[in-house]
């Protein structure tokens, strides 16, 4: 391992800085438009600290991932998620369950809980990422929050997507990156996922002339 | 040994001529010193005897829709009481026949006298017939287990449940108050009363169908099948009036078999049953029949008084 | 050589049905390819039988006694729903209620979701399990889908979402995992094979390791129908054509549940407690409970077995969180037997709501009358599955319960109360279903009926004779899983 | 084992017999419509296997125990079967009615009625098998299966006749019970095997019956198996409040299974019993006897009281059935607490009046049901008040009906008396328990057996006079038939148990010597042998003595001598006429008591127990009703609550599925949060 240089170190504790404003800010956007561009945002700043990490640690295999990131998630995911709504006529406003301030609440509160969490297990870290644990978890955490609260299908799997960079962040900064294999496991499954969605966001529209996922509430127990 | 299972086989043929020639009288003896007391000209002694023979003669007129059971029931009836009146120790307890049955199947014997003449009331189909059934079957289940009862107390203070034993340790105890004894005369006295169809529970000189008990089950029965009942039922007063007599007042029963102890016991016997019969007739003089539904409550008494008998005996008597 | 068959054939079947699927003789070579799956996986079982455990390419993949059993389970269930789809998916076309299309990707999914069980079954890398879990989610979405009325499509978005989210919970589980493992094993491709982290879990770090076990948990549990994460699975069930709901039931809940084993394993080699199972049999009990309690207001008979399968997956994450070698042993034969008979209820299932045109439970009566074969199937189906001996259910269900009273006694009166409020619930709705009177004419050919059968017998031989090898096998994967 | 090649023991003979009930059972799937072939072939063979049961059985009784294990079974765990007197006792039971029952279901077996003959006979002698083998299990796990498989044929046979929802209902109902029941002896075996010492088992579990004999466990576990026992072998049994499954399922089935079920499967519930709580259970505490006294004597009371108001045949009998179960439970509960103590004798004597009333129960209320059967099929109608004066049409069955009438009712010389005799005198010995309380109980308790006895004497004159006596209150009564041949010839054979066993009680009680020995480690027989084979005095001759056949031959004789005097000196003339009408020429045969009527002293005295629903007419009504239902008030104190709360339990749950996908993301959540929090915690 290379001698761990300090500024690295700052850099990605900024990065992940960056990466948790950008969850809050999406915790709090009402446009979908700027809810994909803070989308893309967030996979930008992820792919800048996978490479950062993989400068700074020699882990080659890490640049392969940035790389993924770069592709799938600043590039085709924003995209594909850009044409979904043009061709969907989505409407712009993002509907929410719980009032906005309360959410930004329960959020503050998660991250607390998820660095008090990640503490421990920070310490027993060797990487130079490792007080970045928690905030990636913290990073999941909101994700998971947002999709509780979205009452629509675009800004619930934005906020899938947006858990899933909470994850690869967490495998960057608290291992380095999975093996190789996985990663590309990974990002084969999300791939396939999101064009599964965008099949779904069709047929949805075609059956409810909506993609309010308050439609999808007529399976239940009475 | 030969000798003494002959005699006592001899004397147990002896208690049952007994039995059959003293029930009829023991009943026109009641009916007398009945009418005596309510100021009516008495009937004669023998007159349950005339009747019976006046019922021998005469022809059986039977429902059509009698059933073979129908005819049958008489004699089986007949033959219970003969074999509870074989059973109950009169003139002495020394009876190869008690081994046969104790106090429990003596009880069982008459509940299937009583089984029998309730079907025989249902057999032929009137409303009355079932009618007298349903009421004897109601008195039956609350007077039986209060009978057992009173047996059971009795069979508490001997360590045995075979009447002879019962009776031989009742005779022959040293004089001591035994208070459960009270309990359970004053409810045997209470089942006697309705087991006989005697008032308050029925009054068996009634004519009036609807109050009738027993009377309306035999309402079908004539000649010598009435007959044979009627002689059941005397039998029945007399078997239920030797059991009390010899519970409560065994002194006088021989235990040995001879002629000597027959002298004694005999005319005890038929003092003991003169007295028990003023005392019936009294019992009814004073009383008034009660409403049907009143009987369950009176009967209930009973077997209340017979169970208290039974505790009474193991709170103060038991261990002693 | 057999190996790569057992993977091979379900992902060439899925390739060769992509472009055939829509033809007449799809259902055929989609049968075909489940048997030269069958066959394969059979081959495998023996070579294992015979020579041990074995580890493929490299340890990338390895099979043991844990997980050969299943790997045959899944090829035998995958290859009878093969033959009940053929017709039943042929009348469903021929109803109009599926396009050439859709039956095409239908079939193709089938293979593909096949390769993804025996996929995640076999491999070492507990991050391609992860990968082959979320494959078998996405194929399976796409079947649920496949009629693509609202219904459906509800019933599909929901388990996307709820699984999706479910599983990248288990994907932040393998990264602690693989966080912790480093520390030992170093940062390569090994840290994550499962044999290794077996080898060294006394080593890994335990705060680290407890944090990891309740994603996995949380993550795959989802995926088990464990209560309160089974919200998706009734939809699922009902929703979807009946040979999809016969597999999502009868295989991968179980290969689901057979990667929280897995997890188990570690993270009770780490910890040096009884977390792992505090938490196993706090989940078995509350979804043993709630299901039995949901049964009850059913309407819908596919949605009633449905919860049917979270009741028994709670029961058998019950037995495995009691651990031990009789707890462990009943919950692998629950398992087996639980896939047999679910698939077998569903097949009847199946044929019944066909015949009748309707799922409520309410319009179909008189089965008995309409077909005997599918009334006796249901009914036996569902008398098995209730715990009846002698069907093998009752043979697990005897252990496990004998064995909590034993270990857990505080357990068994919910288990008693769940038991017996499921019983009633489901066979008082199967009963008049079953039996009674009918206006529906009786069908002029019975129904193929082979797998149901099969099935039922195979358990009820389980209930009344193990084979010997079955037996040994059962408990040297009980003493592996701890 | 090497042994049992060379010579075949009494078990193997018996697992062969068993062995052929099911080929006899699968033979007839073979041509299942045949009735020919089914009813008249198949079933008397299976009448010859029962017979031979008994015989085997009946010759092993007192022999030393004979074990085999059978290859099947779990791992670990083959099927342990054992033959020992117990067993052996309630083989013959089972033997020796199903020989009876099966003639007589040969010829009862009707075309068209519900399921086909063959699935019948299929299920009838799985049901005969499957209770065969509960009685010789040897282990939990063989024990469970068979006794499963006995309440599931059963159910089967119960819903034979499915398409009538009412039948549905009952089959329901009783399998339901009979689950939980299971569960419950299940949970009960569970805690036998363990005890409560986890080191002695090793981690190993070891569910043969043998290992449970060794394992002694202390008061609470011990406490915790026995009331697991009672609670699940009472609700097979039918032990109030878990009773309700019976007056139900026992008139929805065909006779010959109301029949058995009542005769010998209730008997297996009592087997279970005394197996676990007097055999398997080492520890016993004396105050469990109490408990289950007092249970069986309100289940007698319970039983008895219903039995009398019920107006169909089938519920009546089925009632009555409670009754016996209940005074069975009363002997188990007086021996329980003299073992307590003790007092092996008198335990003794209490367990051999419980198995001797096994025997009688089984005779006569099989014997009764297949009267019911034979009534039902020669006049389609099983309510009471549309009965009356069978005797006429049907003189076999209605004297045959009438020796299991007068034997369930308790009457001397037949056999309900000698168990009823032997259950009072075992009261009548209870003084000498040295606890103040229980001395006081017991002529409470005394009290109510006789009066369950005297009530039982009612109903069954009701059930009687109602049915056979009387003037037929239908018209179509006038078509009713006697029963078949081989209808009567298996009333006969059980009116013939009925009177033998009321007739050779010391013959009887020897036999039972090698139960009660086995059970409790002493018995009557040296007592009752000393008396001579005619005089049955169970402790001494002057404590208690009964001779049943000079107490008949005396009855016979003077009822014969007196019909033969009478005949002599008088004559036998008589007249046919109308009955007395009092005047009044408009009787009818409507005039008769009903059923309800007849019950009605009862419903006054107990009102009580009863939940009654009237419907009056006024003063006024031009077409005037008057109706009463009468029902069981635990029905609506017991399981209407219990169906409530599962029913709040349901929507409770319901409320957890709403269909929204953001409160199932939110259940995860949360539950993600909890359980982080807990093992930060």
């Amino acid at each position: 391992m290379n001698a761990a240089s300090p500024y690295f170190g700052q850099i990605i504790n900024l990065l992940a800085a960056i990466l948790l404003l950008l969850s809050f800010a999406m915790l709090s956007q009402r446009r979908i438009l700027s809810l994909i561009d803070l989308f893309m945002a967030q996979g930008a700043v992820l792919c800048a600290s996978t490479a950062v990490v993989a400068y700074a640690t020699g882990q080659n295999h890490l640049y392969v991932s940035a790389g993924i990131t770069l592709l799938l998630k600043v590039m085709l995911l924003p995209w594909i998620l850009h044409r979904l709504i043009r061709r969907l006529n989505v409407k712009w406003d993002v509907e929410t369950l719980i009032n906005i301030p309360t959410t930004m609440l329960i959020g503050i509160v998660l991250v607390i809980f998820a660095f008090n969490l990640a503490l421990p297990i920070s310490q027993l870290a060797g990487t130079i990422t490792r007080s970045t644990l928690g905030i990636a978890m913290a990073a999941v955490l909101l994700a998971f929050l947002m999709m509780i609260t979205r009452s629509k299908a675009v800004p619930q799997v934005i906020g899938f997507l947006s858990m899933e960079n909470g994850l690869f962040f967490a495998a960057t900064s608290a291992t380095y990156g999975m093996p190789m294999v996985v990663e590309l496991g990974i990002a084969l499954d999300v791939l396939v996922g999101m064009v599964i969605l965008g099949v779904f966001f069709f047929q949805i529209r075609e059956q409810f002339d909506s993609l309010d996922i308050r439609h999808l509430e007529q399976l239940k127990d009475d | 040994m030969n000798a003494n299972l002959a005699a006592g086989i001899l004397l147990q043929f002896l208690e049952l001529i007994a039995a059959l020639v003293l029930a009829p009288l023991l009943s026109g003896w009641v009916n007398q010193c009945r009418a005596l007391l309510q100021n009516r000209s008495a009937p004669p002694l023998m007159l349950p005897y005339r009747q019976i023979a006046k019922l021998f003669e005469k022809e059986v007129v039977l429902a059509g829709n009698a059933s073979s059971l129908f005819r049958a029931a008489p004699y089986i009836i007949f033959a219970c009481m003969a074999l509870a009146s074989l059973i109950v120790p009169t003139l002495s307890t020394d009876l190869p026949f008690a081994a046969a049955a104790d106090a429990i199947a003596l009880v069982g014997i008459f509940a299937l006298a009583r089984v029998f003449i309730a079907l025989a009331g249902m057999d032929v189909g009137t409303s009355f017939g079932s009618l007298g059934a349903r009421r004897e079957m109601l008195i039956g289940f609350l007077a039986e287990p209060a009978l057992l009862m009173v047996f059971f107390t009795t069979s508490l203070i001997s360590q045995s449940t075979s009447l002879a034993i019962i009776v031989e340790t009742l005779g022959h105890r040293e004089f001591a108050i035994y208070p459960s004894l009270a309990f359970a005369g004053v409810a045997f006295t209470m089942v006697s009363l309705a087991e006989n169809a005697r008032v308050p529970v029925d009054n068996p000189t009634t004519h009036l169908e609807l109050t009738m008990i027993h009377e309306a089950m035999i309402l079908e029965y004539s000649g010598r099948h009435l007959a044979l009942i009627e002689w059941a039922a005397s039998l029945k007063l007399y078997a239920y009036s030797c059991i009390g007599l010899a519970l409560f007042f065994p002194w006088g029963i021989p235990q040995g078999v001879g002629i000597e102890t027959l002298l004694i016991a005999m005319p005890a016997l038929l003092f003991k049953l003169a007295v028990g019969g003023v005392i019936l007739a009294l019992i009814e003089t004073l009383s008034a029949k009660m409403r049907i539904f009143r009987a369950p409550e009176f009967l209930g008494t009973a077997f209340l008084l017979a169970v208290l008998a039974m505790l009474v005996h193991l709170l103060l008597e038991a261990g002693k | 050589m057999e190996f790569l068959f057992v993977l091979g054939i379900p992902l060439l079947g899925g390739l060769v049905l992509a472009l055939t699927g829509h033809r007449r003789v799809a259902a055929e070579i989609n049968a075909v390819f489940s048997l030269l799956t069958f066959l394969a996986a059979a081959v495998l079982t023996k070579r294992i039988i015979d020579d041990g455990p074995q580890r493929f390419f490299d340890e990338q993949f390895f099979i043991d006694s844990f997980n050969v059993f299943l790997v045959a389970l899944t090829a035998f269930v995958g290859f009878t729903t093969s033959i009940f789809s053929r017709p039943y998916m042929r009348i469903e076309h021929e109803h109009g209620r599926l396009t050439s299309g859709r039956l095409r990707l239908y079939h193709s999914m089938f293979q593909m979701f096949m390769f993804t069980m025996l996929l995640a079954l076999t491999t070492n890398n507990m991050g391609i399990l992860w990968v082959a879990m979320e494959a078998a989610t996405l194929t399976t979405v796409l079947l649920v889908s496949l009629y693509r009325t609202a219904a459906s499509l509800e019933a599909a978005w929901k388990y996307f979402i709820l699984c999706g989210v479910g599983i990248a919970q288990a994907l932040f589980g393998t990264i602690l995992l693989y966080f912790a493992a480093e520390k030992v094993l170093g940062h390569q491709g090994s840290a994550l094979l499962w044999t290794h982290l077996d080898a060294v879990k006394g080593q890994l770090e335990p705060t680290v390791l407890s944090l990891a076990f309740v994603f996995l948990l949380v993550g795959y549990g989802t995926k088990v129908g464990l209560v309160p994460l089974h919200n998706w699975l009734p939809d699922a069930h009902a929703e979807g054509p009946t040979p999809v709901s016969a597999v999502l039931s009868g295989l991968l809940l179980n290969v689901a549940l057979y990667a929280v084993v897995r997890c188990k394993v570690l993270a009770d080699g780490a910890l040096q407690s009884n977390l792992a199972s505090l938490l196993m049999m706090g989940f078995g009990m509350l979804s043993v409970v709630v299901a039995a309690f949901a049964l009850s207001r059913q309407k819908d008979i596919k949605r009633l077995f449905g919860y049917s399968s979270i009741e028994h997956m709670g029961i058998i994450t019950f037995a495995f969180g009691m651990g031990g070698p009789v707890a462990n042993f009943a919950g692998l034969l629950h398992m087996t037997v639980h896939s047999l008979t679910k698939s077998a209820i569903f097949f009847a299932v199946g044929h019944a709501a066909q015949k009748s045109g309707t799922q409520v439970i309410d319009n179909i009566r008189g089965l008995i009358k309409v077909s005997p074969t599918v009334g006796w199937g249901l009914l036996l189906g569902s008398l098995a599955i209730l715990g009846m001996p002698p069907f093998g259910v009752f043979a697990s269900e005897f252990l496990i319960l004998t064995t909590a009273m034993k270990q857990q006694p505080w357990a068994t009166p919910f288990l008693l109360m769940a038991l017996g409020v499921a019983f009633a619930s489901i066979f008082g709705k199967v009963q008049p279903m079953v039996f009674g009177d009918t206006t529906v004419k009786r069908l002029p050919h019975p129904p193929a009926l082979l797998p149901v059968f099969a099935h039922l017998v195979l358990v009820l031989v389980l209930g009344l004779w193990i084979p010997p090898y079955l037996a040994d096998w059962y408990r040297t994967a009980a003493k592996l899983i701890g | 084992m090497q042994d049992a090649l060379a010579a075949p023991l009494a078990i193997d003979w018996l697992l062969a017999l068993v062995l052929c009930w099911l080929l006899l059972g699968l033979a007839g799937m073979v041509a299942q419509r045949n009735l020919r072939y089914v009813a008249r072939t198949l079933f008397p063979l299976g009448a010859a296997v029962g017979l031979a049961i008994a015989g085997v059985a009946f010759a092993a009784l007192g022999e030393v125990p004979e074990t085999v294990v059978l290859p099947l079974g779990l791992p670990d765990l083959p099927f342990h079967l054992r033959l020992d007197s117990l067993s052996a006792l309630f083989l013959v039971i089972l033997g020796g009615i199903a020989a009876g029952i099966s003639i007589y279901a040969a010829g009862y077996l009707r075309k068209g009625e519900g399921t086909a003959p063959g699935l019948q006979c299929l299920q009838y002698h799985i049901f005969l098998a499957s209770m065969a083998l509960v009685l010789l299990a040897d282990d939990a796990y063989a024990f469970m299966v068979a006794w499963e498989l006995m309440a599931l044929s059963s159910f089967f046979l119960v819903t034979s006749d499915h398409r009538n929802p009412e039948i549905r209902r009952a089959g329901y109902l009783y399998l339901l019970i009979a689950h939980i029941g299971a569960i419950g002896i299940l949970l009960s075996f569970g805690v036998l095997q363990g005890g409560n010492d986890m080191a002695a088992s090793n981690g190993v579990s070891d569910y043969t019956f043998a290992h449970m004999r060794m394992m002694h466990p202390d008061g609470f576990w011990a406490t915790a198996a026995f009331g697991l026992a009672l609670f699940g072998f009472g609700a097979k049994a039918g032990l109030v409040p878990l009773h309700v499954w019976l007056p139900e399922a026992h008139p929805a089935a065909p006779s010959p299974v109301s029949a058995m079920m009542s005769a010998v499967m209730l008997k297996t519930a009592i087997y279970g019993f005394l197996r676990v709580s007097f055999d398997l259970l080492q520890t016993r505490l004396w105050w469990w006897g109490v408990v289950v006294l007092m249970l069986g004597l309100f289940t007698a009371l319970f039983g008895v009281i219903f039995s009398a108001v019920q107006t169909d045949m089938k519920r009546l009998l089925a009632y009555s059935s409670i009754e016996n179960i209940g005074l069975l439970f009363v002997g188990i509960g007086l021996a329980l607490t003299f073992d307590g103590f003790d007092m092996t004798i008198l335990a003794a004597l209490a367990l051999t009046a419980v198995l001797y009333h096994c025997l009688n129960h089984a005779a006569f209320k099989s014997l009764l049901f297949l009267a019911t059967g034979a009534v039902l099929h020669a006049t389609k109608e099983r309510s009471l008040g549309k009965l009356g004066g069978l005797i006429h049409k049907m003189p076999w069955v209605a004297w045959l009906s009438l020796l299991g009438v007068l034997a369930s009712a308790g009457l001397p010389p037949l056999n309900g008396f000698v168990s009823e005799w032997l259950l009072l005198q075992s009261f009548l010995f209870t003084p000498g328990l040295p606890h103040g309380y229980i001395n006081m109980l017991i002529p409470v308790a005394a009290a109510a057996v006789a009066l369950t006895a005297a009530i039982a004497g009612y109903a069954m004159v009701k059930f009687f006079g109602i049915i056979f006596l009387g003037q037929p209150r239908e018209e179509r009564l006038a078509e009713a038939h006697d029963a078949g041949l081989l209808e009567r010839i298996a009333m006969i054979w059980l009116g013939g148990l009925c009177v033998a066993l009321g007739i050779f009680p010391v013959f009887v009680i020897e036999q039972l010597d090698a139960v009660t020995q086995l059970l409790v480690g002493t018995g009557l027989g040296a007592a009752v042998r000393s008396g001579g084979w005619l005089l049955l005095a169970p402790v001494s001759e002057n404590r208690a003595s009964y001779e049943p056949l000079v107490f008949l031959l005396v009855i016979l004789a003077v009822g014969a001598a007196t019909f033969m005097l009478v005949r002599r000196f008088w004559h036998g003339r008589v007249r046919i006429t109308g009955a007395w009408d009092c005047g009044w020429t408009l009787q009818s045969a409507r005039m008769q008591d009903t059923s309800e009527g007849f019950g009605q002293p009862l419903r006054q005295v107990f009102s009580p127990f009863y939940r009654m629903t009237r419907e009056e007419p006024g003063s006024f009504d031009k077409a005037p009703r008057y109706s009463i239902v009468v029902e069981d008030h635990f029905w609506y104190w017991l399981y209407l609550p219990v169906a409530r709360a599962a029913d709040m339990g349901t929507r409770m749950v319901a409320f957890l599925q709403q269909g929204r996908i953001s409160v199932y993301l939110l259940y995860s959540f949360v539950t993600l949060i909890v359980l982080l929090f807990l093992i930060r915690g």
